[in-house]
Formats: C-alpha cells, sequence, structure tokens
C-alpha cells in the first residue's frame, strides 16, 4: 500500500497555443499553485492533435492525459476545436481498443482568462489518475516483451 | 489717538500661570530668565481671561471678543509683540485675530461688544518662539551650567502648533524648535513618537478617564525612549502630565518617575538661576534629578 | 445604530447653516475617515469625528447635536490639520457645540463636560479672571459624583501654593460683563 | 548531421530562480546529451546583455540550434528569434522552454520545480533538434481599410486613416454614422455639447475623398487574411435612393405613421415611419421603417409588392423628385464587394436595456426610472423636450432625482462583475446637468465607489458634489416603489451606518455599458476573440492594446470594453496608425508557420491520394486541388494544395490527412514525437 501512496501519476498535456496555453500562463502569472505532475506540449490547436500523439505518450509512460482548447465558437481557428471532438468521438473506441481506459484521456475547454480553471481541471486530472494508478500496460510491453498479453483496463 | 511705540513684549500671562495659579512656576521661570536675558516683558495692563476652551467650545462669538479685548489693550499700550506662554492664550489670541480678519461682521460685533477698536498689527508669539527669536545668542553666552547626561522628551502637545495655517508655527507633524532650545541648555534630545500627541487639555476635571488614558500614552512612549525627563512649555500639559502621574502610574499599572519641567526652567538651569526661584519646587514629581543633572 | 434618513432631512439645510456660522464647508470632506484615524477620543465617542459631518451633510441635525462626541473632542485640532481637503472639523465641533446649547440637545452624558464650561465661564464672566478654586467648587457642586475626585490633588495644590482663595478680579471686570452680554 | 544546440537557462532576476535551480537545469541539459554543446545560465536573457550573450555564443560556439529556458514563449520568442536572425541562424531553430509561467510560479517547492525544469527543457531540446528552417512568407497588401462601425471610434479612425492617405471603407448598420456620442447632451469633463463637436467630425467624413461610406449597411462576411480580406457588405433596403434623395424632408413631414417610439431618443420620443434618425444625421437621408410603415404592412398582408399597394403612399406623393421619385418601396438588398488589406472594427456598445434584470427597481415598470441614456436624451437641447427636464409619466418637472451608480455593472449575482468605467463620471455630469436647469431641484446619489480616474475627472465629481450640491450617499439602493406620484427609494449610507429613505420625483439608472448583442457573430465573422462578458478581445492589454487575436484587424472603442470618448479617441487613432503602418508597405511578411502538402520526386510526385479530407476541414478554406500534369498535358494526379497566404497554421490539415502527406512547419509530426519521445516517464 505504501507503493500505492508514493505513486505520482504522470500527466501529459496538449493545448492550443491560444487559448489554454495562455490560460495556464495566466495562472502562472496569477501564482495559483498546482499540482507539478503536468507537462506541456503546446500546438498551435487542438484540432491539430493526431491521436496516435496520445497512445505515444502513453507508450513513453504517461498515466493521463490532458487535451485542453478554447471554447466552442471561441477557437481561433473557427472550427478547430470542435473537429478536435468530433476526432476525439472516432477514436475513442480505437484507445478503447488499445486498452486504454477513457478516463485517462480528458477534454476541457480553456479561455486565455481561465487561469483559475486551468488549476482547477490540471489537479482534477491529476487527482482522477491518482486514483485509477498507474497505468503499466504498455510498460509491461516494453519491459517484459511481446510473449505477455495485455489485460485491457477497460473491460 | 497717538499710540507710543513700545520696544518692550507685551506680556499676557493668563490665568494658569500667573501667580497663585496652577502653574504659576511657569510664569515664575519665564519672568525669570527673561529678567537675566531679556528682552523686556511688560504685563498688559488689565488682562482677562482668554476664555479657553470653554469659551470656544460654546461660544465662538464670546471667545473671540475675550481674546481680542486683550489684543485691543495691548495695541492701546503700543506692544507690537505679546508674548502670551500659555499655548491656550496664544493659540486664542492669534486664532481670534485671523477670525476678525477673516470675517468683518465678526470684527463689527467684537468691536461692538469690547468697545475698542482692533485694528490688528500686534503680533503673538509663543514662548518657544520667543526664545528662539530673541535668545539663542544669550543662552549659549550666558549659560553656566552644562547637565550630565540628561535626557529630555520635548513634548509640544497640541495647541502650540495647530491649527498649522493659522499659527504657522514650526513643522506640525515634526516640530524641532523646542528640540533645539533643549540642546541649546546642553541637555540631548531624545527622538520619540508622541511629541505632538493631545493630553486631553481641558478635561482634567470632566473626563478624568481620557486625561488619564491620553497622558498615560504620552508618559509610556517618552519612558521607552528613554527620557529622564519631559520638558513641556504648557500649564496644560504640565498639570495632566505632572499632577496626575501618580494616578497614571496607578490606573495603567506602571510606575512612572519622570520629572515635567517647563522649557523655561530648563533654561534657568542652564544659567544657574536658582531653583527655587524657576519654581521647581512646586512640581508634583520631584524634580531633584533634573536639579542635580545641572549641578 | 440605526438611523432613518428621509427627504426631509436630506434636504434640509443643515449644512447650510453651518456653513452661515462658521464659514465650514462640510460637503468637501470626502468621507476619507483621517480625521477619525488621528482623533486621541475617538475611543470614546459615540460616533466618529468623520461620521458628525457626514451628519452634517446628510441633513441629520438630530444625530448631529445629541452626539456625545462633539463634547467629547478635546479641541486638540489634530484633525484639521491632517485634513487631506481642509476641512476644519475641530472648528465644525465647536459650532456644533453651540448650536447643541442654543437648542437645549446638549446630551446628558456629557453633563460634566457642559458644567465645566458652565463653571468656567462663570468665573470668567465674575471676574475677568479664572479663580480656579471658585470654578472647582461650582464644578464640584453642580456635579457633586465628581466631588470626591482628585481629593488628593487638591490640598496637595493648596499646600504648593499652587491655589489661591482670593479671585484675580481685574478692572474692567464690568466690561467682561458687558461682553458676555453681547456675546449672548 | 546532429545539430549543435545550446541552451540558456534565465534566471529572471528571482522569478525563476528562486524555485528552480537554474544551475542544475543547465548541468541537466547537458547531461546524456551529446546534441547540447553548451549551456549556461543568465540573470535576464531578454535584456541587451542577455540576448548579446546568446549571440555571441551561437557565434563563438556555432550553435544550430537554441533553447531558451525563460518565461512564456508569448513574452519573448519574439525577442530571441530576432536575436537570432542578426547572426544569421534561422529563427526557426530556436525554441523556448516556459520556466516561468508554467513552472517556477506555480510550484513553490524548489526539488519539485527542478526535475520538472529538467523535462520541460530537454523536451524542447528534442524539438529543436528537428526543427527545420523557414523562410518567412510575402503577401501583397491591398491598400485600403474597412472600418466596421461608425461611432465615434470608427469616424476617428477612418479620419485618420483618410488623412493619411489611404481609402478607407465605413460600414455602418444604422441610418446614420454618430453612434452614442451623437445621442448624448454634453459631455464629461468638459461639459462641451457633444453635437457641437461631434457634428463637423460626421460631416468630415461623409465628404472625405478617401472615405466611402455604406450606412444602414452590414458586413455578410469577411474571407482572406491580412492585407487580401475579401468582404462582402449587405446594404439593407433603405427604400430610398440615396443619389437622387436631397433630404428635403417632404417626405417625412407628411408621413401619417407619427407614434413610432424613436430609437435614437431611446423611445423619450417619437418618430415617423419614413425617418431620419435625427436632424443633424449623416447621410440626412432618410429610410423607411418596413415594420412600421401602412404601405409594407399592407404589401405583407396581401402578399404583394410593395410598390403595388395603394395605401398610404403619402411620403412619394411628396417627394418632389422627378420624374424618378428618389422613394423606391421595391427596392431590395444589395450586396457589395470590397477588398481591403486591414479592418478595424468599431461596433461600440449598448447601454443595458434589460429591464427585467432589476426587478427590485420597478423592472421597467415605472415610467419615471429612466437610464442614463434616456436622461442624456432628455437634457439635450435637440431632444424629445428640447432640453427640458421632464418626468416621462406626466411631463412634470422633477425636483427630487435620485441617481443610482452601477446598475447592471459590478453586479456578479446578475452576471456581470466588471464595471462600466463612465457612469461614475456622466452621473456626476447628470446631476449637474440637473441642477443646471431645475436650480431648486435636489441630486441625490446612490455609489458604491466613486471611480473618477482621469485627468480632470476627480475635480469634476467633486465639482459636482461641492459646487453644484449632489448629495452623494454610499450604498446600493435595494428597492424602489410607489407611493402616489413619488419613487420612494430606499437605500442605504454606510457612512453613517443609516437607513435612507427617499421620496423622488425621478429615478435614473446608471446602467452598464454592454457588448453589443451581436458581439459574437462579427467576432466570428473576422475571427476574432472576445471576452467572457463578449467585448471583444484585444491581444495584450498593455502591449497591443488596438491589436485582435487576427493579423490584420484592429480594435477601437468601447467593442473592446466599456471607456469614455476621449479613451475612445485615443484608440481609435492608435487603430488607425497601425493600419497606416501595415498599408504602408507594398507586400508584408507572414510567419511561415503554414501547412504543406508533401511533393514527392516522381513517379510518386506526392503521397497525396486526393481524398480532400484536409479541404473539408480547413476553417480557412486554404485548401486547393492541383492538377499534376505530364508533359503532354494530360493530368496523373489531383492533389491537395495549400494556399499560404490564406493557411493560418491550424494543423487541422495534418491530424486529418489519413497518408500524412500534409505536415504543418514548425509543428510537424517528427517535432511533436521528438518532444513526446523526450518525456523520458519510464
Ligand atoms: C449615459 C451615457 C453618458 C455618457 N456620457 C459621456 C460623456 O459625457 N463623455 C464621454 O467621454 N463619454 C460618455 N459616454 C461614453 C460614450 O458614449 C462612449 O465612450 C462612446 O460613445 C463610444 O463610442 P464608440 O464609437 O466606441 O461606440 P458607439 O457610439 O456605440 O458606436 C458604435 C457604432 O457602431 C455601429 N455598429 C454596431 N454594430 C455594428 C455592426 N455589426 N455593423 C455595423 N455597424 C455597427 C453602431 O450602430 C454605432 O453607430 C457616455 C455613455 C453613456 C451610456
Ligand atoms: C508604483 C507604480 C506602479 C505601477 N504599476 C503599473 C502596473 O502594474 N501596470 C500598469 O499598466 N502600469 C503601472 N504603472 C504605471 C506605469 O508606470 C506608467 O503607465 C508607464 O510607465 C508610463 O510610461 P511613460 O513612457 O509614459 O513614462 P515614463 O516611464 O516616465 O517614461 C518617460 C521617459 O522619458 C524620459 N524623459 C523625461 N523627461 C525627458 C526629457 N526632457 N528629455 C528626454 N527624456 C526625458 C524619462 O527619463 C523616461 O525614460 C505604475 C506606476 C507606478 C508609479
Ligand atoms: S479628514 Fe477631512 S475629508 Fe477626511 S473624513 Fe475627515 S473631514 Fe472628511
Ligand atoms: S479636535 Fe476633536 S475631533 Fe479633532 S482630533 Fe481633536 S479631539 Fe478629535
Ligand atoms: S527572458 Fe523572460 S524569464 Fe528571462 S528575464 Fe526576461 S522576462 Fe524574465
Ligand atoms: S421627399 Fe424625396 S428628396 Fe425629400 S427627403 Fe424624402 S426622399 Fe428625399
Ligand atoms: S408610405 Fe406612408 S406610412 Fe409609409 S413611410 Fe410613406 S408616408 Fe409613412
Ligand atoms: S464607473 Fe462607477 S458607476 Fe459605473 S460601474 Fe464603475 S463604479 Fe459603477
Ligand atoms: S487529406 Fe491528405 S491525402 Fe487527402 S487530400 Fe488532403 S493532403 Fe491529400
Ligand atoms: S493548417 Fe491546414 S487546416 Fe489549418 S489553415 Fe492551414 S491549410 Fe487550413
Amino acid at each position: 500500500m505504501t507503493e500505492e501512496n508514493k505513486f505520482e501519476p504522470r500527466i501529459v498535456a496538449f493545448l492550443c497555443n491560444w487559448c489554454t496555453y495562455a490560460g495556464a500562463d495566466l495562472a502562472g502569472t496569477g501564482r495559483k499553485e498546482y499540482q507539478a505532475n503536468v507537462r506541456v506540449i503546446k500546438l498551435p490547436c487542438t484540432g491539430g492533435i493526431d491521436p496516435l500523439f496520445l497512445i505515444k505518450a502513453f507508450e513513453r509512460g504517461a498515466d493521463g492525459i490532458l487535451v485542453s482548447g478554447c471554447h466552442p465558437g471561441d477557437c481561433h481557428y473557427n472550427s478547430g476545436n470542435y473537429h478536435a471532438r468530433r476526432r476525439w468521438n472516432v477514436y475513442k473506441p480505437l484507445l478503447e481498443f488499445c486498452g486504454i481506459n477513457p478516463d485517462r484521456i480528458q477534454f476541457s475547454w480553456i479561455s486565455a482568462a481561465e487561469g483559475a480553471k486551468w488549476v482547477e481541471t490540471i489537479n482534477g486530472v491529476v487527482d482522477t489518475v491518482r486514483a485509477l494508478g498507474p497505468f503499466e500496460n504498455y510498460q509491461k510491453l516494453n519491459t517484459i516483451g511481446s510473449d505477455t498479453s495485455v489485460s485491457s483496463e477497460t473491460g | 489717538m497717538q499710540i507710543e511705540e513700545k520696544t518692550k513684549i507685551g506680556y499676557y500671562p493668563g490665568c494658569a500661570i500667573t501667580m497663585g495659579s496652577s502653574s504659576e512656576e511657569y510664569g515664575t521661570s519665564v519672568l525669570r530668565v527673561a529678567e537675566e536675558i531679556g528682552p523686556e516683558l511688560e504685563e498688559i495692563h488689565d488682562w482677562n481671561c482668554c476664555g479657553a476652551s470653554s469659551a470656544h467650545a460654546t461660544n465662538h462669538k464670546l471667545s473671540t471678543a475675550l481674546s481680542i479685548r486683550n489684543i485691543s489693550l495691548a495695541e492701546q499700550s503700543g506692544y507690537k509683540e505679546i508674548l502670551a506662554p500659555c499655548p491656550m492664550c496664544s493659540q486664542r489670541l492669534i486664532v481670534s485675530q485671523n477670525d476678525v480678519e477673516e470675517d468683518e461682521e465678526l470684527k463689527k460685533d467684537v468691536e461692538d461688544a469690547i468697545e475698542m477698536p482692533c485694528n490688528g498689527g500686534v503680533k503673538i508669539i509663543n514662548y518657544l518662539e520667543l526664545i528662539k527669536n530673541y535668545c539663542m545668542d544669550e543662552i549659549a553666552e550666558k549659560k553656566k551650567k552644562t547637565p550630565k547626561d540628561l535626557k529630555i522628551a520635548s513634548y509640544y502637545g497640541c495647541l502650540l502648533l495647530r491649527p498649522p495655517k493659522v499659527l504657522k508655527f514650526d513643522d506640525p507633524e515634526n516640530p524641532t524648535s523646542m528640540e533645539e532650545i533643549v540642546e541649546a541648555t546642553g541637555a540631548t534630545s531624545v527622538d520619540w513618537e508622541l511629541k505632538t500627541n493631545c493630553c486631553g487639555g481641558g478635561f482634567t476635571l470632566s473626563r478624568t478617564d481620557v486625561v488619564l488614558k491620553l497622558t498615560n500614552d504620552i508618559l509610556e512612549c517618552a519612558a521607552d525612549a528613554g527620557a529622564d525627563a519631559i520638558a513641556v512649555a504648557c500649564p496644560m500639559c504640565h498639570a495632566n502630565l505632572d499632577m496626575r502621574q501618580k494616578k497614571i502610574g496607578k490606573e495603567y499599572n506602571r510606575k512612572f518617575d519622570i520629572p515635567i519641567v517647563y522649557i523655561s526652567e530648563l533654561i534657568g538651569l542652564a544659567l544657574d538661576l536658582g531653583p527655587i526661584s524657576l519654581g521647581l519646587n512646586k512640581h508634583f514629581i520631584d524634580t531633584e534629578s533634573v536639579v542635580n543633572a545641572f549641578a | 445604530m440605526k438611523i432613518k434618513i428621509t427627504t426631509k432631512e436630506l434636504k434640509s439645510d443643515f449644512a447650510e447653516e453651518v456653513k452661515k456660522r462658521s464659514g465650514i464647508d462640510v460637503k468637501k470632506c470626502y468621507q476619507c475617515g483621517k480625521c477619525t484615524a488621528g482623533c486621541p477620543v475617538a475611543y470614546e465617542m459615540d460616533y466618529m469625528p468623520n461620521q458628525i459631518i457626514r451628519f452634517v451633510q446628510i441633513g441629520a441635525r438630530r444625530e448631529a447635536l445629541t452626539s456625545r462626541t462633539i463634547w467629547l473632542c478635546a479641541s486638540c485640532i489634530t484633525c484639521t490639520t491632517r485634513c487631506p481637503k481642509e476641512v476644519k472639523i475641530a472648528e465644525l465641533m465647536d459650532v456644533l457645540r453651540e448650536m447643541s446649547l442654543e437648542e437645549g440637545l446638549a446630551n446628558p452624558l456629557e453633563k460634566n463636560i457642559t458644567t465645566f464650561h458652565e463653571a468656567f465661564l462663570n468665573s470668567v464672566k465674575k471676574h475677568g479672571r479664572i479663580s480656579e478654586i471658585g470654578m472647582i467648587q461650582e464644578y464640584k457642586m453642580k456635579r457633586p459624583k465628581t466631588a470626591m475626585q482628585d481629593l488628593l490633588v487638591g490640598p496637595q495644590m493648596l499646600s504648593k501654593g499652587k491655589l489661591s482663595f482670593l479671585p484675580h478680579n481685574i478692572k474692567g471686570k464690568n466690561a467682561i460683563k458687558k461682553i458676555f452680554e453681547k456675546c449672548k | 548531421m546532429s545539430k549543435k544546440i545550446g541552451v540558456f537557462v534565465c534566471h529572471c532576476g528571482t522569478n525563476i530562480s528562486a524555485t528552480v535551480d537554474v544551475e542544475k537545469v543547465a548541468e541537466e541539459a547537458k547531461k546524456n546529451n551529446p546534441g547540447v554543446s553548451y549551456t549556461t545560465t543568465y540573470k535576464y536573457m531578454c535584456s541587451d546583455p542577455g540576448q548579446k550573450l546568446l549571440r555571441d555564443k551561437i557565434k563563438e560556439e556555432g550553435l544550430d540550434g537554441v533553447v531558451v529556458a525563460a518565461c512564456s514563449p508569448k513574452m519573448h520568442e519574439h525577442t530571441f528569434r530576432n536575436a537570432a536572425i542578426k547572426t544569421g541562424l534561422n529563427p526557426y531553430h530556436v525554441e523556448i522552454s516556459n520556466l516561468r509561467e508554467q513552472c517556477s510560479w506555480v510550484h513553490p517547492d524548489k526539488p519539485t520545480g527542478t526535475e520538472k525544469s529538467i523535462d520541460l527543457v530537454r523536451m524542447m531540446t528534442e524539438k529543436t533538434r528537428k526543427d527545420k528552417s523557414l523562410n518567412p512568407i510575402k503577401v501583397p497588401v491591398t491598400k485600403r481599410a474597412l472600418v466596421i462601425g461608425g461611432g465615434i471610434a470608427g469616424i476617428q479612425a477612418a479620419l485618420d486613416i483618410a488623412d493619411g492617405g489611404q481609402e478607407v471603407i465605413m460600414v455602418e448598420r444604422e441610418a446614420s454614422i454618430g453612434g452614442h456620442m451623437a445621442q448624448l447632451s454634453e459631455t464629461f469633463p468638459t461639459l462641451d455639447c457633444s453635437q457641437c463637436i461631434m457634428t463637423p467630425k460626421m460631416v468630415e467624413a461623409a465628404q472625405h475623398e478617401n472615405i466611402t461610406m455604406h450606412t444602414w449597411s452590414e458586413i455578410e462576411s469577411v474571407d482572406g487574411y491580412i492585407g487580401n480580406f475579401d468582404v462582402k457588405i449587405r446594404k439593407k433596403a433603405r427604400s430610398v435612393d440615396l443619389d437622387l434623395c436631397t433630404g428635403c424632408s417632404s417626405c417625412w413631414q407628411v408621413c401619417p405613421c407619427k407614434k413610432i417610439k424613436s430609437e435614437f431618443d431611446m423611445g423619450m420620443g417619437n418618430r415617423t415611419a419614413i425617418y431620419i434618425p435625427f436632424p443633424q444625421a449623416i447621410p440626412s437621408k432618410p429610410v423607411i421603417d418596413r415594420e412600421n410603415c401602412i404601405l409594407f404592412k399592407d404589401a405583407r398582408k396581401k402578399n404583394i409588392k410593395p410598390n403595388d399597394s395603394k395605401v398610404c403612399r403619402k411620403c412619394i406623393d411628396a417627394c418632389p423628385i422627378a420624374p424618378v421619385k428618389a422613394i423606391d418601396y421595391n427596392q431590395v438588398d444589395e450586396i457589395v464587394e470590397e477588398k481591403v488589406g486591414a479592418i478595424i472594427v468599431a461596433t461600440g456598445y449598448k447601454e443595458l436595456d434589460d429591464t427585467s434584470l432589476y426587478g427590485e427597481y420597478g423592472g421597467g415598470k415605472y415610467k419615471d426610472v429612466i437610464t442614463g441614456l434616456q436622461f442624456e436624451r432628455l437634457a439635450s437641447a435637440s431632444g424629445p423636450t428640447e432640453g427640458a427636464i421632464k418626468r416621462p409619466s406626466d411631463g412634470k418637472e422633477p425636483e427630487i432625482v435620485v441617481f443610482i451608480q452601477c446598475v447592471g455593472s459590478r453586479d456578479p449575482a446578475k452576471g456581470c462583475s466588471y464595471c462600466s468605467k463612465t457612469c461614475c463620471m456622466y452621473t456626476a455630469k447628470h446631476t449637474m446637468l440637473f441642477k443646471h436647469k431645475v436650480h431648486h431641484g435636489h441630486a441625490f446619489v446612490f455609489y458604491i465607489d466613486i471611480r473618477c480616474a482621469g485627468k480632470g475627472y476627480e475635480e469634476f465629481s467633486q465639482r459636482a458634489i461641492e459646487e453644484e450640491g449632489a448629495t452623494y450617499l454610499r450604498g446600493r439602493v435595494s428597492r424602489i416603489y410607489k407611493k402616489g406620484e413619488k419613487l420612494v427609494v430606499l437605500g442605504a449610507d454606510t457612512l453613517t451606518g443609516s437607513v435612507v429613505e427617499i421620496e423622488a420625483d425621478m429615478v435614473v439608472l446608471a446602467s452598464a455599458m454592454k457588448a453589443q448583442d451581436d458581439a459574437t457573430k462579427i467576432a466570428q465573422a473576422v475571427y476574432i476573440q472576445y471576452d467572457k462578458d463578449k467585448f471583444l478581445s484585444e491581444i495584450h492589454p498593455k502591449l497591443k492594446p488596438v491589436e485582435s487575436s487576427s493579423a490584420g484587424i484592429f480594435l477601437a472603442g468601447t467593442c473592446q470594453g466599456p471607456k469614455d470618448i476621449p479613451e475612445t479617441v485615443a484608440q481609435a487613432g492608435a487603430a488607425a496608425s497601425k493600419v497606416l503602418a501595415l498599408l504602408s508597405a507594398d507586400e508584408l511578411e507572414r510567419e511561415p508557420v503554414v501547412a504543406k502538402v508533401d511533393r514527392s520526386p516522381p513517379p510518386v510526385f506526392s503521397t497525396c491520394i486526393g481524398c480532400f479530407y484536409c479541404q473539408k476541414v480547413c476553417p480557412y478554406s486554404a485548401i486547393e486541388s492541383e492538377d499534376i500534369k505530364a508533359r503532354d498535358g494530360s493530368v496523373i494526379k489531383t492533389v491537395a494544395r495549400v494556399n499560404e497566404g490564406l493557411c493560418q497554421g491550424c494543423g487541422l490539415c495534418a491530424a486529418t490527412c489519413r497518408s500524412k502527406s500534409v505536415e504543418l512547419a514548425g509543428f510537424n509530426d517528427e517535432q511533436i514525437y521528438a518532444e513526446i519521445n523526450a518525456l523520458e516517464f519510464n
């Protein structure tokens, strides 16, 4: 159990440049403290996120992922975030198929003005994933080898 | 009417510091020091009480008339300057003079009441001003004694300085004139915070509790700043700090033994005038330590 | 504390009346509270000095004239000295006291103070100068509850020759009486 | 060939170094990373010496990739990329690790912050390794500007641009330009008559040879990009031919529909169905209000063409223009297309009019509870009462007027947290105007704070109190109810701790300045952002206050947030100068962060399979189709191609393309995977 307590989830956040990244900056400007488990990757738009990026991140050891962009209707590129969401609907079964509990991937809309929401969201994601425990499927894959079958978390 | 101009300064003691009054040692020492180093003071003939806080607190016109009568008397005697060592008096006289200057109607009413004209042109000064204007060189010249290690907190109170726009004397928040005089006597000035705070003034009889609180604050501050004695230039401040000091101590559980000396007494000591001739025996809190410092 | 202020009060020209009597324009006060902050007696007052000004501003005549504050004001003029808008608060207190007496509104809880002023002025009226002992006597008689106060101080003062039994009478005693008459 | 990467870790004074061990970050950046050939830390990287250090080291160490670990890229990415240019290094080999906003400022624990910083730097280092040189894209500039909105902001901006020698197209939704300023009586802080200073500007704009004005018009659509916008303007059917009409007034004098509430007068006065909004309107030519005109109503009922209706026709009969009348009932909307290089949005504000919001103030039930703008119309010499202050209910002169500040502003419970910034001042003004007109009147103002920060403003509000005798009461009004002819206002004066009850004759609400109802529509039409209150967003509140998030589109006036006329005019001037700067060049450079479709050598030509999914998702219609032809002209393949002028670099296409044939420069898959791989979580 002590092992459990020590678990610190590793979170990757894919953020759009215009809204959420700026929102995260604002949290900084406002000196709003949050859990340090997150590593941010900035993209012009969440619509430009290839779902394979997410799978790759899990493969590299992430325990959870946040994708966050502008509010609907506020997208810097008009409709990018909408596409992101739609694509997510298409790829969700794919991720589940890959043995990834969809709770490990969260989406949110955080505008450049919502520093506090960023803090709330990121803390939420960290807590959720902490509760889910480490995502070990891919690590096992890497370390043990291909002969071990991967048990699906979602089952 | 032809008035003969005088070089002497009109002396307005006011009720509190005349002989046989509660603060007579102030008057005694002022006159004694003036005898020694000038300037020549001459009591204004038949002066009356300025009405002090009771008059201005309840009747502006009366307060003004009572004060102006004294100024008009001085005017008629040809004085160009009046010394009023009691700050209450000097403040009342100056404010009244200012009020009639600003208010033509008031001036008429007052002249009618006192049945004398009031032409202005007489300057009213307080005791610190007198010393600063006339006596600093004389003190330096005629000083005979230098106290050993005597730390003095200069306490101005309110009325010497306020209202500043009318009195136009020293810096109302950080005055220094008393310290300059203290240092001229050879004593050391201590830096302390409450030197312009109010002591409760005229509430000594009616709201003794208020006076006790305010004077306690002042005594504590001076004591904490390391003062051996407090110098004052006001009979009310003196009365409140000196006469009530024991009671303050009792009320606030702190024993004070801080002599309260008039600035004129300090000058007198430096000039080596006898302590008794300065009235130093009339204090409630023993002044021996101060007298001894000049030995 | 709750006061109800209605159009009648708000429209009354109390402020104008005060201005006429004293030249003090309370409208200038923007209620910053600096006067109160520096007032040595504020801790004892029922209304803060700035509230007294506020009462005058909004025509709350009764509240101002029946307050204990106006009597507790020690006339130290700290407030006037520091007011950023150059409102003469201390001087305003004078006017309010005057009006309060005229209208018989002086707060009975501060009777000590009003009595003291009376006794003081009576002495001046009688003699032209203060007879301290006479004044104290009058005051103590009128405020018997205070009679026991300062029992220790009085004799000490006498022994030090600081209280004389003889009043200082001035020559122009009558002139002083006249002044009192004319300045009623 | 492996890159030589330099890592520069900034202390930012102590902003970073207090919670991040910068030395350790620099050290770790080098460890196990042969690509990193140089690391250092520096107190202030963005300072001149900091930039010089960067330049010197690029040259001395022969760096061909740089990571600056400092503040947010939004702060200084530009600075450091520009520094790189001076050394000859392509700026897109410079990347920023955000150690300040997203690490040191939010993680006070030093070991934690240090560990995260090390990760962030490693991720950027890996990305940098994959960075490619990119060259700015040059696009031509159409030397003409569009100004949307003809209030004082739009007029000022248009005049400034026109005086600068460039052409301006101005689009105003209403029948006249002028906006809210034309409605005002006298204006703070100088109390000069609004019309007197406004009208000359309106006339000047109308007559300026460089300004083309479209009133009664709206933006239909905006396409294109900075320097090259295609604008479609809908000229709504005015029913009056602006070329023929002389503004003789015959028509509106005869119009029998006289009881229509005038929008310009905020419903305090009436107008006819054919009307000019106000006497000084520009153009001073009428429009027919088709909703209310008898003839149009008849035509709608009978479902016939308006001109075939036989009812009324008084206006056309009165029109003296011959042989063709200036009135044309059958006129239809017209779409005008314009090309412009820059756009200024100056669509202004609206006054809070949702009366239901304030049920406690009568919720619109009491006629004598009016808004600030209504009071302006009452006080205006050219208003419905010719400047006399009269109660709407019975036309009597009010003696006691209560003004309530912050109505709809600073009221989070009613959904509005911001301060409208102008109402403290205009309320002070209103009390003065009232006192000037009703000498025996009493003005009472309920306020929470008096916010009059501006040159001469504090003095202005104090004047209202000290000289003009307005009584200010500190507190918000809780309730207004009617008692006979009077309105009882229940408020408080928190300064005395008293309940205040005023029997008023009239109440004026300092109603909030709100964003226009269609603000979001305009924002979406021109691709710009807006804030939680629907005011249009500037890109940086301090350093780019008139720039929107879309290149080439600028903001002026109250569409960006509440402000008064001086500030509006200043901002309009600023926006105009930005436009003039933009239009001064024949072509401009754009960031090369754009998509590109693969072109391979024959026989493949392109990996693109021509599915055009990318085209479907591109929000800017930047994807075109291109035929790859053989020498003989026969089409070998039809593939996608990105129009670099239109592409805004969102990356949607790249994420969509299944054959991985389109990639976004600066954020290609290789770069992103490099970042992900660098996570080193395992
Ligand atoms: C009661 C009151 C009193 C005031 N008094 C003063 C004062 O005394 N002094 C002072 O300095 N300021 C005062 N102000 C503030 C002043 O009104 C504004 O600062 C100023 O009018 C803002 O001008 P603007 O051009 O930004 O907006 P507006 O005046 O609102 O102009 C916007 C224009 O854009 C048009 N428009 C809107 N949407 C579109 C669209 N989609 N397409 C085309 N056109 C569109 C509108 O029709 C309008 O003509 C007052 C405000 C109020 C509410
Ligand atoms: C304590 C404080 C905190 C502040 N905080 C903020 C804040 O958080 N956010 C914010 O937006 N604003 C803030 N401000 C306001 C901000 O400082 C000013 O708005 C801004 O600096 C004004 O810039 P400026 O260029 O007009 O003037 P300045 O910064 O004063 O620049 C004027 C320059 O001109 C030079 N100069 C002067 N006279 C001459 C001459 N005769 N010849 C040649 N050169 C001359 C000066 O040396 C100086 O370099 C703050 C101000 C203060 C006082
Ligand atoms: S200091 Fe002056 S302005 Fe401030 S509250 Fe007192 S009187 Fe009013
Ligand atoms: S004059 Fe009165 S109100 Fe003013 S500070 Fe002194 S005691 Fe207070
Ligand atoms: S570069 Fe950024 S982090 Fe470094 S000193 Fe400048 S502002 Fe601070
Ligand atoms: S009558 Fe004809 S010309 Fe005259 S204003 Fe009307 S439309 Fe214009
Ligand atoms: S047709 Fe008649 S109602 Fe309609 S605008 Fe003309 S005059 Fe007015
Ligand atoms: S400007 Fe004044 S009245 Fe308007 S919202 Fe702000 S504080 Fe309230
Ligand atoms: S999505 Fe890819 S393959 Fe399809 S047209 Fe676009 S670039 Fe070509
Ligand atoms: S990146 Fe692609 S989808 Fe986005 S604007 Fe450019 S071409 Fe269109």
